[in-house]
C-alpha cells in the first residue's frame, strides 16, 4: 500500500480522491435515493413502500409531464441559443480586439456579484408594466399604452437568463477562442480567405468545444431553473422544475417529484448528447 | 434566555409589538426563522427542521396533524381563550377532530381587490375574471387552495372544503375560463400589489393587506366585500411544534403574549390586520378601525367563506388541476 | 542579370510604438531567387517578412510585388504564400483539406482541387496521406504539409519563417536540400528568415543579413564570408579573429598596413567595407591560419604564440593561440585530417597567414 | 520617404456591441441602488422621491444582519473546503497519470450539469435519512459540491502554468515533499488559489435554490431576500443591502485585482 | 587513472509502461570528470539523468553513488544536484533566496548561509546581485543562476539537463568554456545531458551516445570521432561517407580491404567495432578526402567522379561528387583557405583518400 502511494498512479488517486469521493458521493447516494423513491407511492402524508411502477406510468401517461417537458426544453433551448449567440461577439472582443482583458473580464463578472433574487427582480422593473422600458418608450413618444408582451411570458424568461448565464457562456467561449493559435487565422488570411470566410471557416469550427461547453453549461441547469419561470415567466413560463418544486413542496408528494426529476434528467440527458453529436458533426462539415 | 425559544414564521412577524409580553417577561425576543409559504413550512418541518411555535393557516391543519407535527394546546392555559372571537375559535382547523392544535392569531379577508377608477363599484363582480374585456389584466394566487375557494365561490359550490365531482368540474371550468385572462398567478402579495398599482392588472384576487398597502400608496383601489358576491376569510394562528425542545411555560408565555389585548390594538392600528381578540377592537384606534373596514366585525362572518382545511383526497386533486390549469391544459 | 524584379522594397519602416523594429529597409529581389533574412534574435526578421506577405503595415516606404504597389493590399489579394514557424496546420481539417484551403477559394471543380492538392503532396513527398489528422503528423511531415499549402496556390513569392527551426539536426539537413531542390525545380522566388547561418549559406542564392531592424549587407553568401562589410556581420557569419591594423601607404586597389602581432602586409581594400580611416580593422578567419611548431614556409607574415586551450570539434581543432603582442587569443582552426592533434596546451607554436587571408573591414569604430 | 500610409478606419462594431452589451448586464444592477433611494415601499415607476431611510434602517434589521453573516460563514467555509479540494485534485489531474483520471475529472465536474433543483431535492432527501437536520452544514456540503467544478478548474488552469521542474528542484536541493509544498508550490499558485477563493465565494454567497432547500433556522442571505421580496414592506431594506453588496463586491474585486497585478509584477 | 569511481551504474532499465525508454545501463564515472550523455531526442537521455537524481524510480539493476546504493534513497537525500532544462527558477524568489534555497534545510547561521550565496554568485560572476529578482534576469543570468544554487551545495555530483538549449549561439558558446573552466576548478563530476555534437566534444573528459534508449558507445571525443563503433554514432557524430568493404586479408591489427570506388586498401582494425564479417562497412570522414583536378599524388587511393553539388558552409565548402560505382554522392569538405572555390558543378575530379583515415565500421549489418 505505501509502495503504491509512491506510485504517480497511487499519488495522483491519493489527491484527487477527496474530491471524486465528495461529488461521488453527493451524487450517487442522492441519485439512488431518487431512484428508491421513484418506486414508491405516497398519498397525503403516508408514503407506501411497495415497489410500484406507478409514477413512471403517470409520468409517461399524463400529458401534462410531456407538454411541461417539451416547453422546458424548447425555453432553455432558447435561452442557450440566445446566451451564446449575444455572448459570442463578446468573447471575440474581449480575446481579439482588447489589449485589457483582465479589465472587461473583471466588467463582465461584477454584475454577478449582486445577488440573483434582486437581479431578476430588476428585470422585473426594467420589463415591468411601467417599468423602465416602457417609461423611456412613452416618453419618446414612441407608443402611448405600455407595451405588455415584454414580461410574464417566455420572452421574459429567455431574456433574464441570457443575463444571468452571461459570464457562463463567454468564460468557456473566451478560452477557446484565446487558445486559437493565431498563426492560424494569418494562415488562412494567407491562402486567400477575407475575414468573414475565416471566421467561419477557422475560428468557429476551432470553438466548438468551447461552445458545447457553455451550452450545456447553460442548458442542463435552465432545464432544472424554476426561480426564473415563476418570477417573470407569468401564466405561460412554466416549466418542468417549477412541477417538480409543487411535488417536493405543496403536493407533498417525493415518490412522483423524485420520478419527475429522474425522467427530466434522462430527457435533459439524451438531448444535450444528441446537441454534442450534432454539433461536434457539424464542426467537421466545415472544410 | 428569550432568543432560546425558536418561532418558525412568515418574515415580518418578529415586530416585538406582536408580543409585548413576552419580551417584558424575557427581556428580549424569540429567535425568528421564516418561510415563504405554508407549504415551504410543512416541507422543511417534515425534513426534520426544528423549532418550538410555528405560524400556518387553519386550511393546512388537517395534514400538519395529519403529519404529526403539532400538539394539542392547553387551551385552559392560554388567558386570553375566553376573550378570543368566539367564531375564530370555530373555525375548522383551530380545532381538528375535536382537539384544539392553534391559538388564533390574525385573520381577514381574501377578496376581489380591484381598481375603483376602472371598474364600478356596481358593476363588479367575480364573474368579470372571466369576462374577455379583461385579457390579461387580472392576477390570482399561485396557490390551489385559494384558486379553489375563489371558484367555489364564483360557481356557487355549497361547500368549498367538501365539494361534490359535479362542483369541483365547474369550479374547475370556471378556473379554466379565466386563465387566458390572467397576467400572472402571484406567489409574493408584494407583486399583485405594484400590478394593481401601476394598472398592470385591474382585478385580482388577494390579501386585504393588498387592499391596505394600496390605499397606503394612494392607489384608488379597494376589496370587494359585499358578501353576496364573494369574500372569503382566512384565519392564521400559532401551533406548538412537536419538535419543541423549550419547556411548555415558556410556550404558552409566548402564545399568552401573542393573543393579548395589546398585541391585537398594536395589529390592528399598526398594520391593519384584524386580530383575533376581541377586547382589541374596543381598545384600537376607532379612526382606524373604521377605515381598515373592521366597524361591524360579525358581518364578516355571516356568509363570508372560511378556508376550513380541505379534505385530503380533495386537495391532491385541487392541486393536480390547478397545476393542469395553469398550463393552459 | 536577365530576370525581372519580383519585390522592391523602398525606405521601408515599422514602428511599434517608439520601438523602431525595422529601420529603411531597401530590398530588390529577382524572380526565382532563393533570398535569406539571417540575424540575431529580435532583429527585425520576421516583421520584415510579416510586412511582405500583408501582415503588417508599414509606416513609411513602399512595397511593391510583380511590379504592382501593395500599400493597400490586404494579404488575402497578395500574390505571396507563407510558411510559417510553427507551420499553422489547421487542426481541425485533415492534410488534404489543409491543402486544398486555398483552393477552395479559386471556384475549381472538385476534381480539379483533388488533382492538385494530390500533385501538391507528391511534390513533398507525402503522397497519399490526404487523409491523416493534423494531430498525426511528425515535425518534418508537419513542415512538409505546410509547404505544399503554400505551394498549391502557385504564389509568385514563397514567404518562409523560420521553417526548419523546429526539426532535428538531421531531418533538417533532409529537408534543406529537398527545399532547394523544389524551389530550383518550380522557379518560384523563396524569402526565407532564419537565424542559422549554415541554413542560409547553404540554401540562398543571396543573404541578407539584418541588426537590430537594419539591413546591413546583402550579399552572395560567399562574399558575405570573404568581404563582409564590418565586425558585426564579420562575427556573426563563422569564427573571425580580430586584429588592429594601421594604414601605411593606400595602393588604390589595396592597402599597405601594420598588422597587429603580425606586421607589416598588403591587403586587398574590401569594397563593401562601410567607412575607412587610418585605424582599420582587419579580420582573419580561424581556417586561413597556418599553425605549426616551425616557422611555416612561405607565408606573407607570421607571429609566435603559446597555445592555450584546444577544442576538439570533430571535423577540426581549433587551437587558440596566445600571441605576443595581441590581447584576445587568436583561433587556429585545423582540418582533422588524420585523427590527430599536433600541438599541445602551453606549446610553442608559430602562425602563419597569406596577404590575401586578411580582410579589411574598414574603419575600426563603424 | 514616402508619407506615412494610414487604412481608413473603420467604424468598431464590436466595441460598440461590446459596450451595448455592458449596458445589458449593468442596467438590472444599477437600478437596485436607484430604487434602495426611493422614498416609497412600492418598487415602480414613477419613484416617489428621495430617502436615505432605508439605509440607516438597515442596522437595525437583526435577521437580515444574522441572514448576512451566514452567507458570509457559508460563502468563506465553501470556500476554503472547495479550493482545498480543488487544489489537490486539480494538482493530481495536470501532473499525474493514473488510471481513472478522466472519469475522476468528469465526475468532479458533474455538478456544473445537474440541474438545481435534482440536486437540492436529493440532497435534502440524503442529508434527512442520514439524520442530519437543515442547518448551516448542509448548506456548507451542498455548496462546496457546486463550488468544487469551478475550483477545480480554476486550479487547474493555475497548474498548467505551473512548471513542474520548480518542484523536482526544491527536492532536488533538499527540500521535503511537504516543504516543497509549502515553499515552492503554494506562493507559485497563490494567485490561482486567490482567484478559487473568490470565485467559489460569489458561487456560495449568490446561491439559492440549494441554500433554500438545506438551510434551517439560519437562512443565507438569498433565502432571507426570497422571503423579503414577499414582503413589500421590506423590500427597500433588501435594496439597499443589495447595493452595499454591489460596492462591497466591487471593492473586494478592485483589490484583489490590485494585489494580483502587484504580485506579477514583482514575481 | 587513479580516481576513484563516483558512480556506477549497471544493468539499470526503465520502462514506461510496456515502452522501454531505457535499458540495461551500464556506466561507471570517475570522481571530476566531465561526462555528457549525447543522442538524439527522445532516446532517454533525459530518463537516464533523472534516474540518476532519484526523480524516477529504476526498474532493475543498481545504481551507486559514491559507494552508496541508492535504490530508496529519495531525491532530497542524495548527494547529486540538478541544473534544469527551463532552470527552474523560483520566480516567487530573488536572486539570493534562489541559492539560498537549498542551504536554508541546512542549519546553518545567517552569516554563514549569506557567505556562501555570495561565494556561489561571485564564482559564476553574478556577485551583488543577490536582490534581483527572477524575471529581471537574462536567459544566461537565469542559467548562471541555476549554476550557482546548485553548486552551493557542494554535491559530489552536479547533473545538467541541456544547460546551454535555451542559450543562443554566442552567449552558448562563452557559457561554453565558463562552465568547463568551473568544473576543473571545483573538481565535481558534471553529467550533462546534450544533443548538440559539437557541446558534448568540446567540454567533456568523456561521452556517452545513446540511441533508442541504449548506450552504444562511451568514449573520449576524438576517439568516438575516430573509431565509432558502428553507423549510427559515425552519422550522429560529425559527417560521414560510408562505403562498403570486402575483406580480402586479414593482418591482425589491420586488415586488407577491396574499398568501394577506391579499390584494395589497408586499414586498421577499429577494436570498438561491434561485430565482424567479411562484408565490412568502412567510413570516410568528408574533410579526409582530397579534392583535385587532376589525381593527387602521395595517397593510397584514388578514384573519379564529378562534382554534382557544391554547399559553401564559410570555413568550409562541400563537394558532393558523383563517383563511379558508388550509388550515394560523396561529400568532401574542403577548408576555405583563401576564399576560393576551386571546382564548379559538373566538373571531372579526383578524390584521393589514404589508409589512416578509413574507418572500420565491422560488419555492415551491425
Ligand atoms: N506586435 C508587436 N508589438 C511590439 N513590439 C513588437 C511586435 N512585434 C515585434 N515586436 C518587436 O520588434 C522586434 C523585432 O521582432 P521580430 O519578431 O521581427 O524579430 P525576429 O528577428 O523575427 O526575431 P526572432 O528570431 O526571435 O523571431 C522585437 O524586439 C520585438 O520585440
Ligand atoms: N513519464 C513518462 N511516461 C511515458 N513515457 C515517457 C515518460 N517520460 C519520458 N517518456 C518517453 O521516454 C522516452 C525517453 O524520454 P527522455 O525524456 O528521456 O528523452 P530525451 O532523450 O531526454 O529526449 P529530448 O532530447 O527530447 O529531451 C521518450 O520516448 C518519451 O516519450
Ligand atoms: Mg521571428
Ligand atoms: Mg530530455
Amino acid at each position: 500500500m505505501a509502495g503504491f502511494l509512491r506510485t504517480e498512479a497511487g499519488k495522483g488517486l491519493a489527491l484527487s480522491a477527496p474530491a471524486s469521493l465528495y461529488v461521488g458521493l453527493l451524487v450517487a447516494a442522492p441519485l439512488g435515493i431518487l431512484v428508491v423513491y421513484s418506486f414508491w407511492t405516497q398519498t397525503y402524508v403516508e408514503i407506501d413502500r411497495t415497489l410500484t411502477w406507478a409514477n413512471y406510468l403517470e409520468a409517461a401517461t399524463d400529458p401534462l409531464v410531456r407538454h411541461l417537458m417539451l416547453r422546458s426544453i424548447l425555453i432553455a433551448g432558447a435561452v442557450t441559443a440566445a446566451t451564446v449567440a449575444l455572448a459570442y461577439p463578446i468573447a471575440y472582443f474581449i480575446a481579439f480586439r482588447t489589449r485589457k482583458k483582465t479589465l472587461w473580464l473583471l466588467l463582465i463578472t461584477i454584475p454577478f456579484w449582486s445577488s440573483y433574487l434582486l437581479r431578476v427582480f430588476s428585470w422585473k422593473l426594467i420589463l415591468g408594466f411601467n417599468g423602465v422600458m416602457n417609461s423611456a418608450l412613452i416618453s419618446l413618444g414612441l407608443i402611448k399604452e405600455p407595451l405588455t408582451f415584454l414580461l410574464y411570458n417566455e420572452f421574459a424568461v429567455v431574456l433574464t437568463l441570457a443575463h444571468a448565464w452571461a459570464p457562463f457562456a463567454i468564460l468557456p467561449i473566451y478560452v477557446s477562442l484565446q487558445k486559437i493559435d493565431r498563426s492560424l487565422l494569418e494562415a488562412a488570411t494567407d491562402l486567400g480567405c477575407s475575414k468573414l470566410e475565416r471566421f467561419f471557416r477557422v475560428t468557429l469550427p476551432l470553438t466548438v468545444p468551447g461552445i458545447i461547453a457553455a451550452s450545456l453549461i447553460i442548458f442542463i441547469p435552465t432545464v432544472g431553473d424554476y426561480v426564473t419561470p415563476s418570477l417573470v415567466g407569468g401564466s405561460q413560463g412554466k416549466m418542468v422544475a417549477n412541477l417538480i418544486q409543487v411535488q417536493f413542496g405543496p403536493a407533498n408528494n417525493w415518490p412522483l417529484g423524485a420520478t419527475l426529476s429522474l425522467v427530466a434528467m434522462a430527457s435533459v440527458g439524451f438531448v444535450a448528447v444528441m446537441f454534442v453529436i450534432l454539433a461536434t458533426a457539424l464542426g467537421r462539415r466545415i472544410r | 434566555e428569550a432568543g432560546s425559544l425558536s418561532v418558525f414564521d412568515w418574515s415580518g412577524y418578529e415586530d416585538q409589538g406582536f408580543y409585548g409580553g413576552y419580551v417584558e417577561k424575557y427581556g428580549g425576543a424569540p429567535s425568528y426563522t421564516y418561510f415563504g409559504s405554508v407549504e415551504e413550512a410543512f416541507t422543511k418541518l417534515q425534513s426534520g427542521f426544528a423549532a418550538d411555535l410555528a405560524h400556518p393557516c387553519t386550511d393546512a391543519l388537517r395534514k400538519w396533524v395529519a403529519a404529526d407535527l403539532i400538539k394539542p394546546i392547553d387551551t385552559s392555559r392560554i388567558d386570553n381563550w375566553d376573550k378570543l372571537l368566539p367564531q375564530i375559535k370555530d373555525v375548522d382547523g383551530v380545532t381538528v377532530d375535536g382537539q384544539t392544535y392553534m391559538v388564533p392569531f390574525e385573520w381577514g379577508n381574501t377578496g376581489l381587490i380591484y381598481r375603483t377608477d376602472q371598474i364600478a363599484e356596481e358593476d363588479v363582480s367575480l364573474q368579470l375574471l372571466a369576462d374577455p374585456a379583461y385579457q390579461g389584466k387580472i392576477a390570482i394566487p399561485d396557490a390551489a387552495s385559494s384558486a379553489y375557494a375563489m371558484a367555489a365561490l364564483a360557481t356557487g359550490a355549497s361547500s368549498y372544503t367538501d365539494m361534490s365531482d359535479e362542483e369541483f368540474q365547474k369550479a374547475s371550468d370556471f378556473l379554466r375560463r379565466i386563465h387566458p385572462n390572467v397576467r400572472f398567478y402571484w406567489s409574493d402579495a408584494g407583486q399583485l400589489d405594484q400590478a394593481i398599482a401601476s394598472g398592470e392588472v385591474l382585478l385580482g384576487w388577494g390579501w386585504n393587506q393588498s387592499e391596505l398597502n394600496l390605499i397606503w400608496n394612494e392607489t384608488p383601489a379597494k376589496m370587494m366585500r359585499d358578501v353576496d358576491k364573494g369574500i372569503a376569510t382566512w384565519v392564521c394562528g400559532y401551533v406548538h411544534l412537536n419538535s419543541s425542545t423549550q419547556s411548555d411555560e415558556q410556550v404558552y408565555d409566548m402564545l399568552n403574549a401573542l393573543s393579548a389585548e395589546d398585541s391585537g390594538k398594536y395589529i390592528i392600528e399598526n398594520w391593519g390586520y384584524a386580530h383575533s381578540n376581541a377586547e382589541a377592537f374596543k381598545s384600537a384606534d376607532q379612526e382606524l378601525i373604521k377605515t381598515y373596514g373592521f366597524a361591524d366585525v360579525d358581518s364578516f362572518f355571516e356568509d363570508s367563506l372560511f378556508f376550513d382545511a380541505v379534505t385530503p383526497e380533495l386537495e391532491g386533486r385541487m392541486l393536480k388541476e390547478f397545476e393542469r390549469i395553469k398550463a393552459g391544459f | 542579370m536577365t530576370s525581372q524584379n519580383i519585390i522592391e522594397i523602398s525606405g521601408v519602416e515599422k514602428r511599434f510604438g517608439t520601438f523602431v523594429a525595422v529601420r529603411d529597409l531597401n530590398l530588390e529581389l529577382k524572380e526565382g531567387e532563393f533570398f535569406s533574412l539571417l540575424g540575431p534574435s529580435g532583429c527585425g526578421k520576421t516583421t520584415a517578412l510579416r510586412m511582405i506577405a500583408g501582415f503588417q503595415d508599414h509606416d513609411a516606404g513602399t512595397i511593391r510585388i510583380a511590379g504592382q504597389e501593395m500599400a493597400h493590399i490586404p494579404a488575402n489579394k497578395r500574390p505571396t504564400n507563407m510558411v510559417f514557424q510553427s507551420y499553422a496546420i489547421f487542426p481541425h481539417l485533415n492534410v488534404g483539406d489543409n491543402v486544398a484551403f486555398g483552393l477552395r477559394k479559386l471556384n475549381l471543380s472538385k476534381a480539379e482541387i483533388k488533382e492538385r492538392v494530390a500533385e501538391a503532396l507528391e511534390m513533398v513527398e507525402l503522397g497519399g496521406l490526404q487523409s491523416r489528422k493534423a494531430d498525426e503528423l511528425s515535425g518534418g511531415q508537419r513542415q512538409r504539409v505546410a509547404l505544399a499549402r503554400a505551394l498549391v496556390m502557385r504564389p509568385k513569392v514563397l514567404l518562409l519563417d523560420e521553417p526548419l527551426s523546429a526539426l532535428d539536426k538531421n531531418l533538417r539537413e533532409a529537408m534543406q536540400l529537398e527545399m532547394r531542390r523544389l524551389q530550383q525545380k518550380l522557379g518560384i522566388t523563396f524569402v526565407m528568415v532564419t537565424h542559422d547561418q549554415y541554413e542560409a549559406m547553404t540554401m540562398s542564392d543571396r543573404i541578407g543579413v539584418m541588426f537590430a531592424g537594419k539591413l546591413e549587407q546583402v550579399d552572395r553568401p560567399e562574399v558575405l564570408y570573404s568581404r563582409p562589410c564590418n565586425r558585426r556581420v564579420a562575427s556573426f557569419i563563422g569564427g573571425m579573429n580580430f586584429l588592429d591594423a594601421r594604414l601605411t601607404a593606400d595602393n588604390g586597389q589595396s592597402v599597405n598596413v601594420d598588422l597587429q602581432g603580425f606586421g607589416p602586409l598588403t591587403i586587398e581594400v574590401n569594397p563593401n567595407a562601410l567607412a575607412r580611416s587610418p585605424d582599420l580593422l582587419a579580420g582573419i578567419r580561424p581556417e586561413q591560419l597556418e599553425i605549426s611548431a616551425t616557422q611555416p614556409p612561405g607565408y606573407d607574415a607570421c607571429l609566435q604564440g603559446n597555445v592555450s586551450d584546444i577544442a576538439f570539434y570533430g571535423e577540426s581543432v581549433h587551437y587558440y593561440v596566445r600571441a605576443d603582442g595581441v590581447e584576445e587569443p587568436i583561433s587556429v582552426a585545423v582540418p582533422n585530417y588524420f585523427h590527430t592533434v599536433d600541438h599541445k596546451r602551453g606549446d610553442r607554436v608559430w602562425l602563419g597567414v597569406q596577404n590575401a587571408s586578411v580582410i579589411d573591414l574598414g574603419a575600426r569604430e563603424a | 520617404m514616402s508619407k506615412p500610409l494610414r487604412k481608413p478606419v473603420r467604424f468598431p462594431w464590436l466595441l460598440a456591441y461590446a459596450i451595448g452589451y455592458l449596458i445589458f448586464l449593468y442596467l438590472p444592477v444599477l437600478l437596485l441602488p436607484l430604487f434602495s433611494f426611493n422614498d416609497g415601499t412600492i418598487v415602480a415607476f414613477p419613484m416617489k422621491g428621495f430617502t436615505l431611510k432605508w439605509y440607516a434602517q438597515l442596522g437595525a434589521q437583526d435577521t437580515l444582519l444574522q441572514a448576512m453573516a451566514n452567507s458570509l460563514i457559508v460563502g468563506a467555509v465553501t470556500a476554503l473546503v472547495a479550493t482545498s479540494l480543488g487544489l489537490f485534485a486539480a494538482r493530481a489531474y495536470v501532473r499525474y497519470r493514473f488510471k481513472g483520471r478522466e472519469v475522476s475529472e468528469g465526475l468532479v465536474m458533474l455538478p456544473l450539469v445537474i440541474p438545481g433543483i435534482i440536486v437540492a431535492s436529493s440532497m435534502l432527501v440524503l442529508f434527512i435519512s442520514l439524520g442530519l437536520k437543515p442547518s448551516l452544514t448542509t448548506v456548507i456540503l451542498g455548496h462546496v459540491f457546486v463550488a468544487l467544478p469551478f475550483a477545480v478548474s480554476i486550479m487547474k488552469s493555475a497548474f498548467d502554468d505551473f512548471d513542474q521542474s520548480l518542484e523536482e528542484a526544491a527536492f532536488d536541493l533538499g527540500e521535503t515533499v511537504i516543504g516543497t509544498f509549502r515553499r515552492v508550490t503554494l506562493p507559485i499558485v497563490a494567485p490561482g488559489i486567490v482567484a478559487s477563493l473568490l470565485v467559489t465565494f460569489t458561487v456560495s454567497f449568490d446561491e439559492f435554490v440549494l441554500a433554500f432547500f438545506l438551510s434551517g433556522n439560519q437562512p443565507t442571505l438569498p433565502v432571507y431576500i426570497w422571503s423579503q421580496i414577499r414582503f413589500p414592506a421590506k423590500l427597500p431594506n433588501t435594496l439597499a443591502l443589495g447595493s452595499l453588496l454591489l460596492l462591497a463586491s466591487v471593492l473586494l474585486l478592485l483589490t484583489a485585482e490590485y494585489f494580483r497585478r502587484r504580485s506579477t509584477k514583482s514575481a
